[in-house]
This record gives C-alpha cells, structure tokens and sequence, in this order.
C-alpha cells in the first residue's frame, strides 16, 4: 500500500458520498456542498492512482489546480442561482418541476 | 427507499473501485522523463508550471474562459438590489485590514514570481489578490460591485485577453501556444502577470458580485 | 506498516469523517464550517501526495474562497428571512 | 497561412470577450460577424478534410501528444463542425431581433454565446480527454447561464436542476478520466487507441461505464432526460434553440467519438442497452410532447425523443450506413428543432401567450411561420425529401440489413407519433381566431430565420452525398 492509493481510495468514497449527496439532499446549500465533496474526490483519484507506485507526477497536479478553478467557478454559478431563486421564492428547495 | 438505494449503491461502487484500484498495474506511460527533458525550453523551471502553462497551456487557456463566463452567468442571473453596502466596522479592524491587505499584494507578488520555479503561480497569487479585496469589502473599506462598468470590465477581461493575444500571435507565427523557447520565459511571466491582476479581480467579483443582489425579497 | 502511512491513514480517515459530517450536520453554518475543515485536511492532503501547487490552491481557493462564498450566502440568506420575519 | 483548427476556437473566445468589454445588451453585430467568419472557416476545413480523404490535426504548443494536447478534425468532427456554424449564424440574426434593448434575458446573451460556441468547436476538435472534460464545463456553464439569464422562479429552477445534472455528469467523467490516467498515464485518444484492449484491467471497464453514463446524463437519454424538458422549454427562444439543436449534440458527439474511437474493444456489452433507451426515450418522449399544454414544452420533448434515435444506431455500428444515419439525424434534428424553437419564439411573441390550444388564428396572420413549422415537422417525421427522411431511411436500411427489427419498429413508430404531435399544433393555428383574440405585429427578420433553418432541413436531405461523402475522411467510417 502506497500513500497514492490511500488517497485514491478516499477519493473514491469522497465521489460516492457526494454523489449520493447530490442525489438525496434536497436542500441547496447542502447540495453544492455535496458537490464540491464529489469534485475532490476525483481530484484525489487522478494525482493518487497516478502515483500508486511511485513518485509524483506534475501532469495531473496541473489537471487538478485547473479542475479546483473549474469547481470553484461552477459553485460561484449555482450560489448565484441559489440566492437568486430564495430572493424570488424564499425557498431553499427546488420547487416540483412544472411539467407541461 | 431512494435513500437505501443510493447509499447502498455508493458503499457497492466505492468497494468495487477501491478494489479494482488495488490490482492495478503501473501504467504503461511514464510521462515524468518527458516532462523533465523539454523543461529547459519550456521557459519555467518548475515542472507543474511548465505543464500548466506550456505543456497543457491550452487547457489553463479554456479553464480561464470557465472563470470569466462563471462570473457572466452571475451577472446575467443576479438583479442589481443595491445590496453590499458597506456595514460599519471599528476603525481599528479597519486599519488592521489594511495592513493585511498591503502585506498580501506583497504575497501575491512574491507567489507569481516564485511560481517560475517553485510551488505558486498565478492561480494561488490571483487568489491571495482576491482575498485582500473581499477582506478590504468585509471591513468596509470596499463597497459591493454594482455594474461593471467599462474600467472594472477591462480590468477583468485582461488577463484573458493578453492570453488570447498571445496565443493567436503565436497561432500566425506557426502553432497555437507554440512558444519559441527563447522567449517562452517571458512570454509565460507576460500571461501571468496579466492573470493574477484579473483572476483576483475575478475571484473578488464572484465574491463582489454575488453580494448586490441582496434587497428584499419582490 | 511505517509511520507516513499510518499518518495517511488517519488523515484519509478524518477526510471522509469531516465529509460526512458536512454532509448530515443539523445546522448549516456548522455544515459549512466543517466543509472548510475539509478543505484544510485537503490541503494537508496534497501535501502529503507531494502537491504543494495544489496544496496552496486548495487552501486559497478550494477552503478560502469556497467557504467565504457559502458563509456569505449563508449570512446573506439568515438576514434576509429575519427580515421577513419581522415584517 | 489560416489553420482553420484554431481559429475555429480562437474567434468565438475573441468575440465573446469583446462582446462584454462593449457592456450589457450589446455585441450583437460583432457576434454575427465573428459566426459568418466562422462558418466561412468550417466550410473552408469540409473541402479540405472532404478533399484530402483523412484527418487534419494540429498539436497545440508544438510538444504532441501524450505530453502535449493534440487538435483533431476528421470527417465525424468537421461535419459536428458545420452543423455548429451552419445552426448559430441564422440563430444569432434571429437573436439580434428578439431581444428588445432592455430585456434583462438578452443582456449578457452575445458574451454567454461566444463561450457556448467556442466550448462547443473546441470540443468538436479535442483529441485529449482532460482536456474535452474543460470544454464540456465550458459548453455547461455557458448554457446554464443562458438558461437562467433574467428569469423567473420556475427558469432558475430549471437552470439549477440543469447545472447540478451537468455537473454531475461531467463529474462521472472526469473521475473516468482520472482513472483512464492511473491505467495508461496518458489522456491523450491517438495514445490511448492500441493500448486499450478487451482485457483491459477492470479499473478501465468502470471508468469507461462512467464516462459514457456521465455523457448519456448530459445528452438527457431516457431515463436522464428529467432535466431537459423545463430548461429546453423555459428559456428564451433563441437560447432553447441553441441548446436543443447544438448542445445536447455535443454530449452525444463525444460518446460517439469514445466508443468508435479508444473504447471500441469494450463498447459492444452495452449497445443493446443504449439502443433499448433510445427506444424507450422515443416513445416517452413522443408521448409528452403529445399530451403538454405549453408549445414550448411540445418541442422539448419532442427533443427528448428525437435524441432517441441517436442512440439506435450504436448496436448497428459494426455495419455500414449506421453512422451515417446517426450524423443525418443530428443534422436534420439540430436544423429542424432550431426552427421550430425559433417559429415557436414568434407565435409566442405574436399571440402574447405560449399553450398550444391559445394558437388560433395564428396561421391566418403568420402563414410564414406556420409554413417554417411545418417544414420542421416534415424533417422530424421524416418525409421526403428532407433530411429527417434520408437518417431514418439510412437508419431502416441498416438495422434490416442486420436483422434487428425491433429498431425498424420503433423507428415507423416514432414518425407515426411526431406526426400526431406536429398536426396537433399546425390543427390548432389553423383555426379560426376567437374574435377578442390580438396578434402582436413580430419582426419580419424573425420569421424569415425560422423559415431560412427550417428550409434548410429539408433541402439537406438533397445534398445529403456529399455529407457522407465528408463522413468517410479520417478512418471514422
């Protein structure tokens, strides 16, 4: 066992857990929450496995610093759309989806 | 019920992949020798800056139009309320922040010059920029933005468009991001200092922006 | 088993710990308090994978930033029902 | 010397920069002129690739692949490409005329559309894992602000549903990336193609399954498709023309591009499945769009399932023809929704309303538009000769040559349903209008772009050769 697949392992936990964060938790803070949790764990997955045996790699550590300002872009998204919505409905819950 | 299935479902698929990691063999490319043997002509020594910047230079180039069209959606779906005002703050926490803030620039600074050929960069620089102005805003001293108007949107799109331009000058001169490894040290400290300057004003924006839309519910 | 591992471990341990934690804690600023937690134990992570570039992005960016965004919409938010309320 | 490869990229990101330094609501010449030069450039990179018979690449920072990133355009690509160029230009003059100066929706439209296109041809043009995952988030984020520019409860709602299911679908990718990276040390496709084999380690079956389900979320496949409906049918009209016709193409573009390039050894397990949900997102889909009350969530999922057919042809692609049938869908599809979004956007405009029984009348003062929606329907029925005939014909041909008539079924079936739905909406307009009934006067500028894609759709069925002719260059075929 290597300290890459460690962190490989937990990321993997990490994505599930956000994942099914993402999928359960109606409420939207606690969602983005869950979907920066979901974020790091494949973060964790690309730079672990990539050194499972051995010495580091820069590549995916670059990938991984453009992927935290992708993730942190897209939160900024969603929070914009969260206070937008609770400013329009004062709700913090999707409301149900108007199907027709 | 749902919850039973997607729980269950993540413990299944987090033992699988943990499994299916463990018998993994090391991989058939080895990408460190090369990444080593070009750094000489990739203008950096640091060989996470020479990938973010030369080696994969066109996926930074496409992350920072994520950044900038994320901060367009906020602008595009927040309504100006007039919110952000200042609050009042004791002068005193006022005058730490603005020690704080002046020894940031100075960290920032340092981080993007250090970034060359050690760990730093423009991103981490950017970032320090972004938090000594949301500091300055949460002690007052910087109010909320409203409209960007066209001085705060240059400022924005700069870093962005100095990228832009030097990688369509070096599309004409041959390749896309194609450095000439004489000036590929120079060129990549011009990007840099471009996005430090506008990743923190970004980052402050999202930060700044995100704020205004703070009136009472319609 | 050496000590780095033994460390690693642990530090795997409180990652997915303070995750969970983020995840089902009954108040949202706690929430959001351990979310950053995370974010630093990322970024002792990183440190420990030999990342420092990610180590330092992910503490300004990843803990800093993120969790300024979400306390601020917290905050945000908290004031804007109180102000509700009172009407 | 112009390498149309970059350009292609460079321009919309030039444009779309400049469009927001210029402020709010404005850009919208410098949007159109930016499309017209890149439609000029894709046409231009068809006769070449067309001409030459094979791929044309362009390694970005002059380092190649594996350490570089690699640009690649083959016939698959270039053809996505022009159908980027040839649906966007019509769209941008219809949006110039939409939006009125102060419509809060309108205000960031030219700079949001810059990315989405430029996200959408750097995409198209990727040979590089990683970095086609940074252009997915591109393409995502710049639709999601679309979606949510200026609107209402129920349009941030739909634009949040919309981001957490993009997100978490790019999510899924990107983990499939990084373990793609753990197996092989590379991302890059042209390196990956001989290393992955049918006895590749498990690790590489469950980052492809990732991928592919991450993209299939994307692209709204039945039963992902929740997502699609009120974010398609809750934007403005040139937005939700945008995204049916080109963005959820985008998706299924790049499913395609992995599972007839690197994971072809491992692709064969699922396509009947795929095919199974393409079925069943036809017939779902069809049947929406014929009960919804909102025209604009008639064409929605309309949408749903006529990105059902896409997903037929994958147990059909070991034999010819099946991609072909796939490519002509997404060319008849992407022009003929873009009109019918676009037609929808004028009747909207004109009778002050959007249900489908409120259209009355409509006909009598919009013949022109009328006639672009039927057009459209044509395409999606497909009758000859439209292009929408000629997929569907491509598609029958294939899955008879193999046997496989459940496909052949739900194909005849799923015309028989657009039709209902089609008439149900053109029966409506031709009705006589109520007396108290007001039809707004509508720019002439509107219906003429309706009509210009929706003539389009069915006039490419005519010129349909030279589109497989494309089809064949770079090995894709």
């Amino acid at each position: 066992m290597t300290s890459g697949l460690i962190f490989a392992g937990a990321g993997a936990a990490l994505f599930a857990m956000g994942v099914a964060g993402v999928l359960l938790i109606e409420h939207l803070l606690r969602r983005i929450l869950a979907f920066n949790l979901m974020g790091s764990g494949a973060f964790l997955v690309l730079v672990g496995l990539a050194q499972h045996h051995d010495a580091p790699d820069p590549v995916p550590q670059a990938m991984v610093l453009t992927g935290i300002v992708v993730a942190v872009a897209a939160t900024a998204l969603a929070l914009a759309l969260v206070r937008r919505l609770h400013g329009l409905t004062g709700s913090l819950e999707l409301p149900e989806a108007e199907d027709d | 019920m749902k919850r039973v299935v997607v729980v269950g479902g993540a413990f299944a698929f987090t033992l699988l992949l943990v499994a299916a990691m463990r018998e993994l063999a090391p991989a058939a490319i080895d990408l460190r020798p090369s990444v080593a043997a070009h750094l000489a002509a990739s203008g950096v020594e640091h060989p996470v800056t020479a990938v973010l910047l030369n080696y994969r230079g066109y996926d930074t180039l496409l992350e920072i139009a994520v950044l900038l069209l994320a901060l367009l959606g906020i602008l595009a779906v927040t309504r100006d309320q007039g919110g952000g005002a200042p609050r009042p703050v004791d002068p005193l926490l006022q005058m730490l922040a603005r020690i704080a803030a002046t020894l940031m620039i100075v960290v920032a600074i340092y981080l993007l010059w250090a970034g060359a050929f050690r760990p730093g960069g423009a991103f981490q620089a950017g970032a320090v920029l972004a938090a000594a102005m949301v500091l300055l805003h949460l002690t007052g001293l910087l109010p909320g933005w409203r409209q960007p108007g066209v001085r705060l949107r240059w400022g924005l799109a700069a870093g962005f468009l100095v990228f832009l331009a030097v990688a369509a000058a070096l599309l004409l001169a041959g390749g896309l991001l194609t450095y000439p490894p004489a000036h590929a040290g120079a060129l990549i400290l011009l990007i840099e200092s471009g996005l430090t300057f506008s990743l923190g004003l970004i980052l402050a924006g999202l930060f700044l922006f995100l704020s205004r839309d703070e009136g009472d519910a319609p | 088993m050496n000590l780095g591992l033994a460390f690693d471990l642990l530090l795997a341990a409180s990652l997915l710990w303070s995750a969970w934690r983020a995840l089902n804690a009954s108040r949202l600023d706690r929430a959001i308090v351990l979310f950053i937690v995370f974010g630093l134990l990322m970024a002792l992570a990183w440190a420990r994978l030999s990342a420092p570039d990610i180590a330092l992005a992910e503490a300004a960016i990843g803990a800093g930033l993120t969790g300024a965004l979400l306390l601020d919409a917290y905050g945000a938010l908290r004031r804007r029902d109180t102000a509700e309320a009172r009407e | 010397m112009i390498d149309p490869l970059a350009w292609l990229i460079l321009l919309p990101l030039a444009w779309a920069t400049l469009a927001f330094l210029l402020g709010p609501g404005r850009g919208a010449w410098l949007g159109i002129g930016g499309l017209a030069g890149q439609l000029w450039l894709a046409v231009g990179l068809a006769q070449k690739v067309g001409a030459g018979g094979r791929a044309i690449g362009h390694s970005v920072g002059g380092w190649g692949a594996p350490l570089g990133i690699d640009l690649a355009a083959d016939g698959l690509s270039t053809a996505m490409l022009l159908l980027t160029q040839i649906v966007a230009l019509p769209l941008a003059i219809y949006a110039r005329a939409y939006f009125k100066a102060d419509d809060p929706a309108g205000l960031y439209f030219w700079p949001l559309t810059g990315f989405l296109l430029a996200g959408l041809n750097a995409l198209f043009l990727s040979a590089d894992l990683f970095n086609l995952y940074v252009t997915l988030e591109l393409v995502g984020l710049a639709a999601v602000g679309l979606v949510s520019a200026g609107g209402g409860a129920q349009q941030i709602a739909a634009a949040l549903r919309y981001l957490f299911a993009t997100l978490i679908g790019s999510g899924a990718y990107l983990l499939g990336v990084a373990l793609i990276y753990g197996a092989y040390g590379t991302v890059s496709i042209g390196t990956l193609l001989p290393l992955i084999t049918a006895e590749a380690p498990r690790l590489v079956w469950i980052a492809g399954g990732l991928m592919v389900l991450g993209l299939m979320l994307k692209t709204a496949l039945f039963p992902f498709h929740f997502w699609l409906p009120p974010a398609h049918g809750g934007a403005p009209a040139p937005v939700s023309a945008l995204l049916s016709a080109l963005v959820v193409k985008a998706s299924f573009y790049l499913i395609l591009r992995l599972w007839l390039g690197p994971f072809a050894a491992l692709a064969d397990t699922a396509a009947s499945l795929t095919a199974l949900l393409g079925a069943a997102a036809i017939l779902w889909g069809s049947y929406r769009a014929i009960r919804v009350q909102r025209l604009k969530m008639l064409i929605a999922y309309s949408t749903v399932a006529q990105l059902g057919y896409l997903f037929l042809i994958f147990p059909l692609l070991s034999g010819a023809g099946a991609l072909q049938a796939g490519v002509m869908q997404a060319f008849a599809h992407g022009l003929a929704k873009a009109a019918m979004f676009a037609a929808a956007g004028v009747l909207i405009k004109a009778t002050g309303q959007d249900r489908v029984d409120g259209l009355a009348g409509a006909a009598e003062r919009l013949p022109l538009t009328l006639f672009a929606f039927g057009l459209a329907g044509v395409t999606l029925m497909g009758l000859p000769p439209s292009a929408g005939f000629l997929a569907k014909w491509q598609l029958i041909e294939a899955a008879l040559a193999q046997g496989q008539w459940l496909i052949v079924a739900v194909v005849l079936a799923g015309g028989l349903l657009a039709a209902v739905y089609v008439f149900r909406v053109l029966r409506q307009a031709f009705l006589l209008a109520p007396a108290s009934r007001d039809i707004w006067p509508v720019p002439r500028t509107l219906e003429w772009t309706a009509f210009a894609l929706a003539a389009m759709s069915v006039l490419l069925g005519l010129r349909g050769l030279e589109l497989m002719q494309l089809l064949r260059a770079g090995g894709a075929a």
